[in-house]
């Protein structure tokens, strides 16, 4: 990569600043209630310096080391999705008057400034696009997650400490970043490789008290890029599996699955693709006016696929088929390319440990390569 | 194109009591600018936003070459469906639309024309049957069947008279349930397939109602000739956004929101009558 | 109403009191008799339900006994578990659950003065009424309503069945910001609260004063909300855990909840009988207004309740006020417990008053047996005797209306909580 | 003409009621859109006249109460229960599962005085109801909602769904999978705002079971966690234990198989 600039540690807090002053939200990466969530970054401090997480399926674990490090992990439950997608949100309102007028009009907007991201990782930003494919790509582009994606800038960082439940190599979209953010960022332990992507992204670097980066950090980077990827265990089978799996759909594992599952839906809300949402009026007591929100939803709720009378999906063994099929096959054919980026969040966050990579192996008959 | 994501303002001009749990409403778009604008396709749909408590979807079966009143017929149902059967002339409610894809009118031409309708499966195809029979020249022999449950469900039953009268129109209906005074057959509406004087194999069918119904309708169909393009078939399931975000009604790859409702058999042959899709 | 003299009274159903519960009397020949308080909501058994279950599930349990004072009920009984385990959360965990305590006597009281005492002496049926001939008073009663349970979310989550205490402390404890956010709503809220003093003694209501034995927790500088040595106005000085060598709970045939009795006698628990005994424990400012308001504490005369829940109120913002300036420590939040066999005892000033509980655990944590005292069981008896004396004096040559009414007046001013008392007992009405 | 509303409270801890006492400004605003009849705790005393709306608090536990109920439904337009009492029970409805008369006996001297039913049963065991308001207590805004939908002339909308959806609307981290707690938001109906996990505790279940709550799967994944059989059964047994779900859990585990 040309134009790139070492940034040691102790001038981190220059890029928080300069965002900031910049006039951006920024958002990063911090340790809370035992895991990596993304809020409001004013400081270095913030940041999780030494964190090291212990993920496996359906248990997260924290420990705080000396190593000096802020980006020694590899993700949370979420990162940019809710940033974007809101999990609740006011699409539009309503009034009446007492002559029984209606008005209708678009939510308020508060959020004038635009956010900047720092830490996000290469799942993230191949999640993104496909978000972006859903909500602004199609005929019809909303307007609420428009808003926000287009001042949105991105700080990503290459994943060092891919987790046990990552396999973003498998999927091809990690664990380097490669396109789509304005800065990118190697983590070594004295500072940082910096590389822009963007116009955006070069202009900040004209401003941070950049060195030139050496040949050995650069060797670094490469050695740890290359054992992150191996250090991944987990894999997809590439490819749209669509038909594979509609051939199976009366396969008994769907059955054996659902007699693990809570349906509970955390798998769909962590996963940083899905777009799941229903949509609820919030009136005022008085009747004068109503709030019609959007929210969350998942296609393990009965509600999803609720008509009068009628639950399409009222076993939890349709819902899950639903799941896996939609997300590693009818993807493909709406958004040309998998549903899945690998980043091993609904196999940490599911409450009980179902393994996406597991089950779809289970279903497509043995093992994979 | 008209606003896809606010409801535009709508005032019920007419209602009508087709049957105790079925009604029609007339609306008429408030502002003269979208109502200049707004046009639709047989068998498409609009969300209708009752004020304060939800949308639902619901297909227009107005007439399309008088799209300044747009007519909806409704059966009440739930909470929505239920509030809008309260509304009276000059009350307002909320309109997003039109949505979807609707009957391949552009195909019929020159052609038999199979209507099979099941429930309140005819109002979709109101607007189709209107402009047939308005330009009942451009078309070969027009069948229109329809199931009910009970006898007594039946709606319309002039305007089945009246298309009956048509030269080479038939109209056939089928009650499971049989009540007094019922002149139709008994049975599944399949069992008027017996009775069809129209040509499968150069024919196209229009088909609308619950999934049962439609998926046995079209196998027998299918059997006799028909072809799996020539079959279309109106599609149902939730529905919050109708602009393919929401993914309640994906169906398969399809989002039938905006790749249907109405969808040529071919299309979802692999998923249709199949459980928990 | 020429045989006036014999007759029977009956409230089935007692308005603007938390629970339900009724009223029988009957006067004859210029005297009452039979009078019975009522209370018969069906028994709970709570004490049972805790037999059995593990010391963690006992916070969320007991705060099911009463929607008003949930806070209470787990304050009580976490102290007693903690005293179990010989765990000290430490004084900033003191600190907060000072201030969750206050929010709950806040909400209490204001509810108690707005929506059920205050339209006796105002000539109202409910606070709706009130409302509009007394608009500016009932708002800034239910804006005092709602900061004493926004104080609770602040640690509970919600002000009804808060989920944020612990046996240890807290689950959680809030954010810096948060905290600063409600200190300015309490400072402001100031000024509202000496104004409700000031209304409340400005009410007219009747003079006239009983003799009665006060019985409240006594804490050698704080005036009582968590802890301290049961006194009462005639010399007792105990420690709590020698409650039921003192206190007697038995059951009277013809009605419900159970009664208790100080040596044979009945007596008062509540905010008049915290502020008759704890007037010196009264910050300067505080005390101030209370002198200002031209009645003199200690007080014989109960009607002066309202007066002394006004003062509660005041008293409580100000000690919101002084726990969050000086921001106690927000970690730990709790400190780990282990549980081990034993008895504890939990005493706490509940809103109506001394909330008294015990628990015998097994080795494991779990209850072997549990005890707990609401403090609207121990007013029964003072109630009763009360209505006997205030009917007598009030006239019983009234007409049946009035008489009603005052006998309810008199009832309402001790804030009964019926839910509370029925926690495991209930007693049957004759109508 | 307003439409009249009915408060009535049965065997409860008066928690749901304060979803109206504690809306401030509101319970004004409220007052002047409907007509309060009754509301014992408020004031409003006239319990036999006709309402649109009874709400109604607490569980039904004696003969006179069960006569109450069917007085109170008989002139009522629509019926609605307000909390896990009226809607499940209760807490006192762990009374159910043992041997009542006898634990009456154990607290008290005299129990023949006690009018007291065996069990503490849901109003809908009783009379029809036409909507259940979940939670211990109902929440305040739940309660408006229903009250507006209801004015509107519709029911609200059903709120089956299962409270992790909640949570992680939130945007709460998983207390189960980070602190290995027992949470039982798997199994339970959203509506409180996901406030235990908000408060870095395992969710008790206080608004009952959601729909289709699995209650093998979660069972098996506390035992994993540490717990031992009758610890999962009393997860089940305890606020909302006379909810069909969670009874049939809560005795298959107490049974000490799943
Ligand atoms: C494309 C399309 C066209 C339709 N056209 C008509 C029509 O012309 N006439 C007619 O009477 N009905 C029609 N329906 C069905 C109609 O949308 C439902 O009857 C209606 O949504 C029920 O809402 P409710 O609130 O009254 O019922 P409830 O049972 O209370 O439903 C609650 C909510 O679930 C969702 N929902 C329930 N059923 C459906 C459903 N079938 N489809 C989508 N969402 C649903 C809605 O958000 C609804 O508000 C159509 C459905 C679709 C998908
Ligand atoms: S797979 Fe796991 S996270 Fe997803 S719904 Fe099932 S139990 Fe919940
Ligand atoms: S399916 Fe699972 S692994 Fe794949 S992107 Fe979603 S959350 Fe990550
Ligand atoms: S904390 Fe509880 S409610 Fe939240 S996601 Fe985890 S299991 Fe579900």
């Amino acid at each position: 990569m040309d134009g790139t600039g070492f940034l040691q540690r102790e001038h981190f807090g220059e890029l928080i600043r300069i965002l900031a002053g910049r006039g951006y939200r920024v958002i990063g990466p911090q340790l809370r209630d035992g895991a990596i969530v993304y809020d409001d970054l004013s400081e270095v401090a913030q940041l999780p310096s030494g964190v090291i997480m212990d993920v496996q399926p359906a248990r997260v674990h924290a420990t705080v080391t000396q190593l000096p490090r802020y980006f020694s992990w590899a993700n949370g439950p979420q990162a940019l999705k809710p940033l974007l997608f809101r999990p609740v949100e006011t699409l539009w309102q309503a009034c009446r008057d007492d002559k029984g007028r209606l008005e209708f009009s678009a939510a308020d907007e508060q959020e004038a400034r635009p956010l900047a991201v720092i830490g996000v990782r290469a799942c993230d930003l191949a999640a993104l696009e496909l978000q972006d494919r859903h909500f602004l790509q199609g005929e019809y582009s909303d307007p609420h997650y428009a808003r926000r994606r287009e001042g949105l800038l991105l700080v990503a960082v290459n994943c060092t400490h891919p987790d046990a439940t990552c396999f973003c190599a498998s999927t091809g979209d990690g664990p380097q970043a490669r396109t789509g953010f304005d800065l990118v960022l190697d983590e070594l332990d004295t500072g940082f490789i910096i590389g822009a992507g963007s116009k955006r992204g070069t202009a900040l670097m004209e401003d941070l008290s950049l060195l030139p980066v050496r040949e050995d950090q650069l060797a670094k980077a490469a050695v740890s890029h290359q054992a992150a990827r191996e250090a991944q265990t987990r894999a997809l089978p590439p490819g749209d599996l669509y038909d594979a799996l509609a051939a199976r759909r009366e396969h008994p594992h769907w059955q054996a699955v659902a007699e693990r599952c809570l349906s509970c839906g955390n798998c769909t809300s962590v996963c940083p693709t899905c777009f799941c949402s229903h949509e609820r009026e919030q009136p005022r007591l008085d009747g004068s006016g109503s709030v019609h929100l959007r929210e969350w939803d998942s296609c393990f709720s009965e509600g999803h696929s609720y008509i009068t009378g009628l639950v399409i999906r009222a076993e939890p063994r349709h819902r899950y088929r639903q799941w896996l099929t939609h997300k590693l096959g009818a993807w493909h054919r709406q958004y040309g390319r998998s549903g899945c980026v690998g980043c091993g969040r609904c196999i940490a966050w599911c409450p009980v440990g179902i393994d996406l990579c597991e089950e779809t192996a289970a279903v497509l008959g043995g093992g994979h390569d | 194109m008209t606003e896809r994501g606010i409801p535009m303002q709508v005032e019920v001009v007419e209602r009508v009591q087709e049957s105790p749990t079925v009604f029609t409403l007339q609306l008429r778009l408030i502002e003269e600018a979208q109502r200049d604008a707004y046009r639709f396709d047989p068998g498409q749909f609009n969300m209708l936003y009752l004020y304060g408590v939800g949308e639902v979807p619901i297909s227009i079966d107005g007439d399309p070459d008088r799209p300044e009143l747009l007519q909806h017929t409704i059966r009440e149902v739930g909470r929505v469906s239920g509030g809008l059967a309260r509304l009276q002339p000059g009350d307002r409610l909320g309109l997003r639309g039109p949505f979807g894809r609707g009957w391949p009118m552009e195909r019929l031409d020159g052609r038999d024309v199979l209507i099979v309708t099941g429930g309140l499966g005819c109002a979709p195809v109101l607007p189709v049957i209107a402009r047939l029979m308005r330009q009942r020249e451009r078309y070969r022999r027009v069948a229109i069947l329809q199931g009910v449950k009970h006898s007594d469900d039946l709606i319309w039953r002039e305007r089945y008279d009246e298309w009956a009268r048509l030269p080479d129109t038939q109209v056939l209906l089928a009650a499971d349930v049989a009540g007094p005074q019922w002149h139709g057959a008994v049975g599944l509406v399949t069992t008027l397939f017996e009775r069809l004087d129209i040509d499968l194999a150069n024919s196209t069918t229009m088909m609308c109602g619950p999934e049962p119904m439609m998926v046995a309708a079209s196998r027998e169909l299918l059997q006799r000739g028909a072809g799996e393009d020539d079959i279309w078939l109106s599609m149902e399931r939730n529905m919050q956004c109708a602009v393919g975000h929401c993914g309640h009604c994906q169906y398969g790859e399809k989002f039938i929101c905006r790749d249907g409702p109405v969808f040529p058999y071919r299309e979802i042959a692999a998923l249709f009558g199949q459980r928990g899709v | 109403m020429t045989e006036s003299h014999n007759i029977r009274i009956q409230v089935p159903v007692l308005a603007r009191v938390e629970g339900e519960g009724g009223l029988e009397f009957a006067v004859r020949d210029g005297q009452v008799e039979e009078l019975r308080l009522s209370i018969y909501e069906p028994p709970r058994l709570f004490e049972k339900f805790l037999e059995g279950r593990e010391y963690h599930e006992v916070p969320d349990m007991v705060a099911r006994i009463c929607g008003i004072c949930p806070v209470a009920y787990q304050m009580s009984a976490v102290h007693a578990l903690e005293q179990v385990f010989g765990v000290d959360p430490g004084a900033h965990i003191r600190l907060w659950r000072r201030l969750f305590y206050c929010g709950e006597w806040i909400q209490s009281h204001a509810l108690h003065i707005h929506l059920l005492a205050a339209p006796d002496f105002t000539g109202f049926d409910s606070v709706t009424a009130m409302a509009r001939e007394y608009p500016h008073e009932v708002r800034r009663g239910l804006a005092l309503q709602a900061l004493g349970n926004d104080i609770i979310a602040l640690l509970g989550g919600r002000s009804v069945h808060p989920v944020g205490a612990c046996v240890g402390g807290f689950h959680r404890l809030p954010a810096l910001e948060e905290c600063r956010a409600l200190l300015e709503r309490l400072q402001a809220a100031r000024e509202q609260a000496q104004a409700l003093v000031r209304w409340c003694a400005s009410l007219p209501v009747p003079q006239r004063e009983q003799s009665f034995c006060s019985v409240a927790l006594r804490h050698p500088d704080e005036y009582p909300l968590n802890e301290g040595r049961l006194a009462s106005s005639e010399g007792l000085d105990i420690a709590i855990e020698d409650y039921e060598q003192h206190f007697e709970e038995f059951q009277v045939p013809y009605s419900t909840a159970l009664h208790a009795s100080l040596h044979g006698q009945d007596y008062l628990v509540g905010p008049l009988a915290r502020l008759n005994l704890n007037l010196d424990r009264l910050p300067a400012s505080v005390r101030r207004l209370v002198d200002d308001t031209g009645i003199a504490f200690p007080s014989a005369n109960m009607f002066h309740s309202m007066v002394a829940r006004a003062v509660e109120i005041l008293y409580c913002v100000e000690e919101a006020i002084r726990i969050l300036e000086r921001q106690p420590p927000l970690e730990p939040a709790a400190v780990p417990v282990l549980p081990r066999a034993g008895t504890g005892y939990g005493c706490t000033e509940a809103p109506r008053g001394l909330l008294w509980h015990r628990y015998v655990l097994a080795a494991d944590g779990t209850i072997e047996a549990a005890r707990i005292v609401p403090p609207t069981s121990q007013n029964q008896a003072r109630i009763e005797a009360d209505l006997r004396t205030s009917l007598q004096d009030f006239g019983l040559e009234r007409d049946e209306a009035e008489l009603r009414l005052h006998a309810e007046t008199v009832i309402r001013n001790y804030d009964p909580c019926i839910s509370c008392a029925t926690h495991f007992l209930r007693l049957r009405v004759r109508r | 003409m307003k439409a009249r509303i009915g408060v009535y409270k049965f065997s409860s801890c008066d928690g749901c009621q304060l979803a109206f006492l504690n809306l401030g400004e509101t319970l004004l605003a409220l007052d002047e859109l409907v007509e309060i009849s009754y509301f014992a705790e408020a004031g409003m005393m006239d319990e036999d006249t006709p309402v649109d709306i009874a709400f109604v608090e607490g569980s039904i536990s004696t003969a006179a109460d069960r006569e109450r109920i069917r007085r109170i439904r008989d002139h009522s337009g629509r019926l609605v229960t307000m909390g896990a009492c009226a809607t499940a029970g209760g807490l006192q409805a762990l009374r159910n599962l043992a041997d009542a008369s006898a634990w009456l006996a154990d607290v008290y001297a005299t129990p023949e005085v006690l009018d007291s039913l065996d069990q503490a049963l849901p109003v809908a065991e009783f009379v029809e109801v036409d909507l259940e308001l979940w939670g211990c207590p109902v929440d305040s805004r739940q309660l408006l909602a229903a009250v507006r939908s209801l004015l509107f002339g519709v029911l609200p909308p059903p709120q089956r769904e299962k409270l992790c959806l909640e949570c992680k609307r939130q945007q709460a981290v998983c207390v189960m999978v980070t602190k290995g707690e027992p949470c039982m938001g798997p199994v339970t109906r959203s509506g409180c705002g996901a406030i235990c996990p908000r408060f870095g505790r395992a969710c008790y279940a206080c608004y009952g079971p959601a729909e289709s709550p699995n209650g093998s799967a979660l069972g098996r994944r506390f035992e994993g966690l540490g717990l031992l059989p009758e610890q999962v059964a009393r997860r089940f047994l305890f606020i909302n234990s006379h909810a069909d779900a969670f009874l049939e859990a809560g005795q298959r585990w107490m049974s000490g198989h799943d």
